[in-house]
């Protein structure tokens, strides 16, 4: 690899924990390569990548965002490299006693809204097991909605698997069996003008490769 | 009474006796006007008008605005309620730890919206410290409520409202508090007929921003009440939930909040907002 | 003298006030002083508007602990302090309004008030929209109508054109006649001392140098001020004073031959008319003034700049 | 200068002579207090120390912090450059159309954040309507720039600035400025001599709240600059992103945030503020 | 009258103002008045302050288009407007300073005008920190340092005490006598009128009703309020006027059967001494000034409620 390269990965804020774990591992493997990363929305990074903002990977949580980019012709066939699942997670203590989808009517749960990646596989898996509650809000992103657990906000809420793992003991999680069929691909494309083409291909082949692997595993992913 | 020449008819707005506005200050007054404007309009310009027509037409739009509306409105009359008296306090009591006070009353205005939310939640959640006893004694929680968004615009707009009419309250003179103290008037009756009609341009002005603050507030509402349509969902909130959809869609919805914000602040005549 | 039932104040403000005042219910104190005497401070002091140490009784209340606004006091401010935001009908009726009297009655009382003073017809006008002197009777109404039991006038004629000065005394002086409370009147014009008043206090530097009718204030004035003031010439002796007054005065271009034992060089400074005489201000060794005839003025030229002598009979001088 | 009896030695903050304040002011603004400082006290009850010494140590914390400061106080400044001139025509100058310029300068203060970095690109992103023609010409484009962060912050703060400042120029009586013209002053000395150190206390107030708004600002910063560490990223930035990781983290980040504040706060002296 | 060199001003101000005023250089015009009657409007006007249609010309340039900046005149305003953020020191630098005279000249002009003022000790205090006497004189001293081209005092002498107002009045006469600008002074008082004066206009109701000399003006008013002013009793006969002096009117409590044949019964509305005598304002038909010995108003009892006859000889009538 290149001395002294700097690698600008846009990435879903999801990833945050994956990616910066990914980054430093990469950075050990290339030698004089610093990866940078700025983490936001999906829809913003699709945006701000259409726009020409710097960078030379953009890896998003979904098929819609990714397409922003691509329709902006910003991006080349991107690749699906991690799925998510939902499942439910509660407060250690699970003191509403929610056990499957079906425990939530009557409790104080959340789930993200329709409009986000999220929230699109939320009502997914929610119409596939026929389940009418009604949450008590409708949460604009996955951590926001992980977190009004976490604080204690809420009984319960829909998140997907990587949040629960991200949460570790804080939370009970609970598996949706209904939501193996309604997994969520994340998309990574090398961006057109990236400074250094390579060094983004690079990065796709480690992000799949055996690091990339244990790496997103750990973090609750699954593989494609 | 018995004047020399009767006022002539016409209106016309007289020459500024003190001369022109010397360029050196209309120069940086126009370039401020075109940094605030111009994204307007080009704003204006990007939006597709046949997502206007659909945002307009749209239940959950409505229900947003008028959400907005509700809850901007009565986070600015409790700010009135609140912050007059704690502005009128900071004017004109001279109480030890007065700095310290007004620090800590600016500081919310720091926090990040976001981190607002998440304060308001260590507080008044449904485990937060006043929060969790509320909910026991009375099953009464703010989160989730239309109450708690009001509780979230109140926490943003009340330092906004506070620095500034102090401000207001400190340029209406207590030289006329010491007349109407004279002439018999209690401190709270001067309150209420000397310094607050005096301090009015000051304390509209204020009201106004905090009403903006508090209009366009979103960080510390989804925060600390999420987001459900007809409940919590105001107008930023379903404008930034709907941006992961379809960004044509914010542009209009923007432009609707924009515009009921324009005809409010138009509506609010001319001395509402500062008096000549 | 006891303080029962009338006014008796001791008060102190660091630096600038040091006065104990007594008066009876009716009286009307002059208080007269050079500028910065601390007229103001005192007058603000006894509304309770400036923190001073010691203390005001009225009619057998004390006061001292009190806020202004439960002295019932009337204050007419040197700086006016008209409310900006009311007309001049409201800033009256302001007064009558916080102390119980129904909204109309409380109009119609300010409407009498402003008729009085002759600025009726400006009733719907701020404060803005009014001259100088319209203001000032503005601020007059407005202390009167309250009906206070301690009224404090700081220079209420100021600005006031000579017609409504006069008639504004003739209406005060009325007024104060019924009125059995105590009036506390700042003045720099002898006139107000010596028809309004009943006591004279002479302010200076923060000191009582003198009280007393202000007949005997003006017969025999302590400080240059008060000689000025009621138009006497007062020459310090040791501590004795000696006046008199300025037409005893004779003036001469030339050393005087006459009998008079007292006479001193000097230079006309000014010279004006003074009801049928021309007031001369003479300066020399002592700043004197002497009243001469307009034919005087013109024979011997007594014009500013002349050095002429003056000279004064020991008969018509007052010691004391 | 003789005065009857020497001033005192000692500096006892005198009693107020129109008596204590009522109670009916009294209550409501300690309950404003209490509103405001009860979700910081819980605040920061809720954070954890090691987590907070671990924010202390970060690098890419003291960028964050850094450069939030940075762009903060540079968009400040700016402010007062564009913004002190645009609040005294607005005070002072009578013209067409004056309500509709003062109504479009609050208008952006309605905008969500994110709405406003929306806005922001449509005027000056890489291919907005004056950004396209700039990035052709010279090159220089703002987005994903620490310029770009002042201009977002700028475009936020400004209206809170403009509406504040003119209140406290109202406020600094024309008949002053009168009064130095026929002293031979033009309109431009009496502006810098006269009328700006009369509204001192209410230019000083608008700039610390424009400050604090911009030192909160976050939405419109990462909708149009992204989010790059050392360039672009502040510290509501880094909370924001943070939080998808650790939400105790959030609570450290903000703490220091909040102190950092304070202390500025605190350290410019009460009479910056406002003075008695 | 040209206005060539001196002052020529035609001002019109809708409702309030509407006069012609010319002036030679040096001129001092003293412009009196009834409250309301536009002085305060006029001299706001002529600084460029107040809109007004007309034209101002002094000393062959007009003013007419220039901003007050340019028109290097000095004020006192009635309301003073002192910079309440700056020192008196700093207040009567500020003219000097835009007029492009160095700090440290500047500091010393004011410092000078200061003392002559006998505020020189007081220039490190802000005005909020001065009595209302010395705050008038540092306003006196902020409008002279600049050596304005027109001087336009508002009231100069309100709130200052007697021995200052003298002092004043000498120092400015001084001061006057010297500049050959053109001064315009409104003032309520005839002293200022009369012994500072070149000519004296009155105006009334916005309109110059008399303008001539300070004697002339004096022996012969117009107006009730110039006659009350210099002390004259005037009486409006058709288009005609008749004065006569308050020392030719005989006062008596009954008819009185001598040879005058002006007589009028009325009642003492006040008793004030002035000079030697005591002066009489009494009500009736026409309100009339009478002086009469102390002696006379004992032994007559002329208190005020007193109905009394006024008499004057025609010999002692002047017609006009
Ligand atoms: N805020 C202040 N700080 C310090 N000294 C002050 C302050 N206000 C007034 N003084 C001084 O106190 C003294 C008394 O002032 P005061 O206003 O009582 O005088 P006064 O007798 O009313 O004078 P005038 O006739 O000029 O109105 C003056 O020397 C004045 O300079
Ligand atoms: N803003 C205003 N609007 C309407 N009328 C006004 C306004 N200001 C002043 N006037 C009126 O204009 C007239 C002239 O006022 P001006 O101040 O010139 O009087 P003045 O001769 O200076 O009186 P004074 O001796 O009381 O100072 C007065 O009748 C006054 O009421
Ligand atoms: O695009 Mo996200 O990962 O839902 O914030
Ligand atoms: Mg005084
Ligand atoms: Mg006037």
């Amino acid at each position: 690899a290149d001395d002294d390269a700097t690698l600008q990965i846009l990435a879903a804020a999801s990833l945050t924990d994956a990616f910066t774990e990914l980054g430093t591992r990469f950075e050990a493997e290339h030698d004089g390569v610093d990866v940078e990363f700025s983490f936001g929305s999906s829809t913003d990074l699709a945006q701000q990548a259409a726009d020409g903002a710097p960078g030379d990977v953009l890896a998003t949580a979904d098929e819609d965002t990714m397409a922003i980019a691509t329709a902006a012709g910003a991006v080349a066939d991107p690749l699906v490299f991690a799925t998510n699942v939902m499942v439910i997670v509660t407060p250690q203590d699970n003191p509403a006693g929610v056990r499957s989808l079906d425990d939530l009517a009557g409790t104080t749960w959340v789930r993200c809204a329709d409009e986000a990646p999220c929230g699109k596989a939320a009502r997914a898996v929610l119409e596939r097991a026929g389940t009418t509650a009604r949450p008590a809000s409708l949460e604009e992103d996955a951590r926001a909605t992980l977190d009004k657990v976490l604080s204690g906000e809420a009984d319960a809420s829909l998140v997907y698997a990587t949040d629960a793992a991200s949460a570790g003991d804080a939370v009970t999680t609970i598996d949706i069996p209904a939501a193996e069929r309604e997994r969520n691909p994340y998309l990574l494309a090398t961006l057109g003008r990236a400074g250094d083409a390579d060094l983004a291909g690079e990065w796709a082949a480690f992000v799949t490769g055996p690091d990339g692997e244990a790496v997103l595993t750990e973090a609750g992913f699954s593989r494609p | 009474m018995t004047g020399p020449a009767a006022d002539g008819g016409s209106r016309r707005r007289p020459r500024d006796p003190l001369g022109r506005a010397p360029l050196v200050l209309l120069i940086p007054a126009v370039l401020a006007v075109l940094l605030l404007v111009t994204p307007l309009v080009t704003m204006v310009a990007a939006t597709d008008p046949a997502s206007l027509v659909a945002a307009l037409r749209s239940e959950a739009v409505r229900d947003a605005l008028w959400l907005s509306i509700v809850t901007s409105t009565a986070a600015i009359v409790i700010c009135l309620v609140l912050g007059l008296p704690l502005a009128w306090v900071l004017a004109r009591v001279d109480f030890r730890g007065r700095r310290l006070v007004r620090s800590l009353v600016i500081v919310p205005m720091v926090l990040p919206p976001v981190v607002a939310g998440i304060a308001l939640r260590t507080a008044f959640g449904r485990s937060g410290l006043l929060g969790e006893p509320l909910l026991g004694l009375t099953g009464f929680a703010f989160p989730y409520t239309t109450w708690g968004v009001v509780l979230a615009h109140v926490f943003v707009a009340l330092p906004f409202v506070v620095i500034s009419m102090e401000g207001g309250l400190r340029a209406a003179g207590p030289v006329y508090d010491a007349a109407a103290a004279t002439l018999g008037a209690s401190r709270r009756l001067t309150f209420r007929r000397v310094t607050v009609p005096l301090a009015m341009p000051g304390i509209a002005a204020a009201l106004v921003l905090g009403w903006a603050r508090s209009l366009g507030e979103f960080g510390a509402t989804i925060t600390f009440n999420g987001n459900y349509p007809g409940i919590t969902q105001t107008m930023p909130t379903l404008i930034y939930v709907e941006r992961q959809a379809d960004t044509d869609a914010v542009l209009a919805l923007s432009l609707v909040m924009l515009a009921v914000s324009v005809g409010v602040l138009v509506a609010l005549r001319d001395r509402w907002l500062v008096t000549a | 003298m006891s303080g029962g039932g009338g006014l008796s104040a001791r008060l102190a403000v660091p630096a600038r006030l040091d006065v104990e005042l007594t008066a009876a219910p009716g009286d009307v104190v002059a208080v007269v002083g050079p500028n910065g005497a601390g007229k103001t401070t005192l007058v603000q002091a006894l509304a309770g508007l400036h923190p001073a140490a010691g203390t005001v009784r009225l009619g057998g209340t004390d006061l001292t602990p009190l806020p202004p606004q439960e002295r019932h006091v009337g204050v007419v401010f040197q700086d006016r302090r008209l409310f900006p935001h009311l007309s001049a009908l409201e800033n009256v009726a302001f007064g009558p309004r916080t102390r119980g009297v129904a909204a109309g009655r409380a109009r119609a009382v300010a409407r009498d008030w402003l008729d009085r003073l002759g600025v009726g017809a400006l009733a719907a006008r701020r404060p803005g929209e009014l001259s100088g002197g319209q203001a000032q009777r503005v601020a007059i109404a407005r202390a009167l109508a309250t009906d206070p039991a301690l009224l404090l006038l700081d220079e209420p004629f100021t600005g006031l054109d000579v017609g409504v000065a006069a008639a504004l005394r003739i209406e005060l002086a009325g007024h104060l006649a019924r009125y059995d409370g105590v009036t506390v009147l700042v003045t720099h014009d002898a006139i107000d001392a010596l028809t309004l008043a009943t006591t004279v206090a002479v302010l200076d530097g923060g000191r009582l140098v003198q009280t007393g009718p202000p007949h005997e204030v003006a017969a025999r004035p302590r400080t240059e001020h008060v000689a000025r003031l009621v138009g006497l010439n007062v020459i310090r002796d040791g501590d004795r004073h000696r006046a008199f007054s300025p037409s005893a005065v004779t003036v001469s271009v030339h050393v005087p031959d006459d009998s008079a034992r007292h006479r001193w060089p000097g230079t006309v400074r000014s010279a004006a008319p003074h009801g049928d005489a021309v007031r001369l201000q003479v300066h020399g060794d002592h700043d004197l003034i002497a009243d001469v005839t307009p034919a005087a003025t013109r024979e011997l030229g007594l014009v500013p700049g002349r050095r002429v002598w003056l000279s004064v009979k020991e008969t018509a001088i007052t010691t004391y």
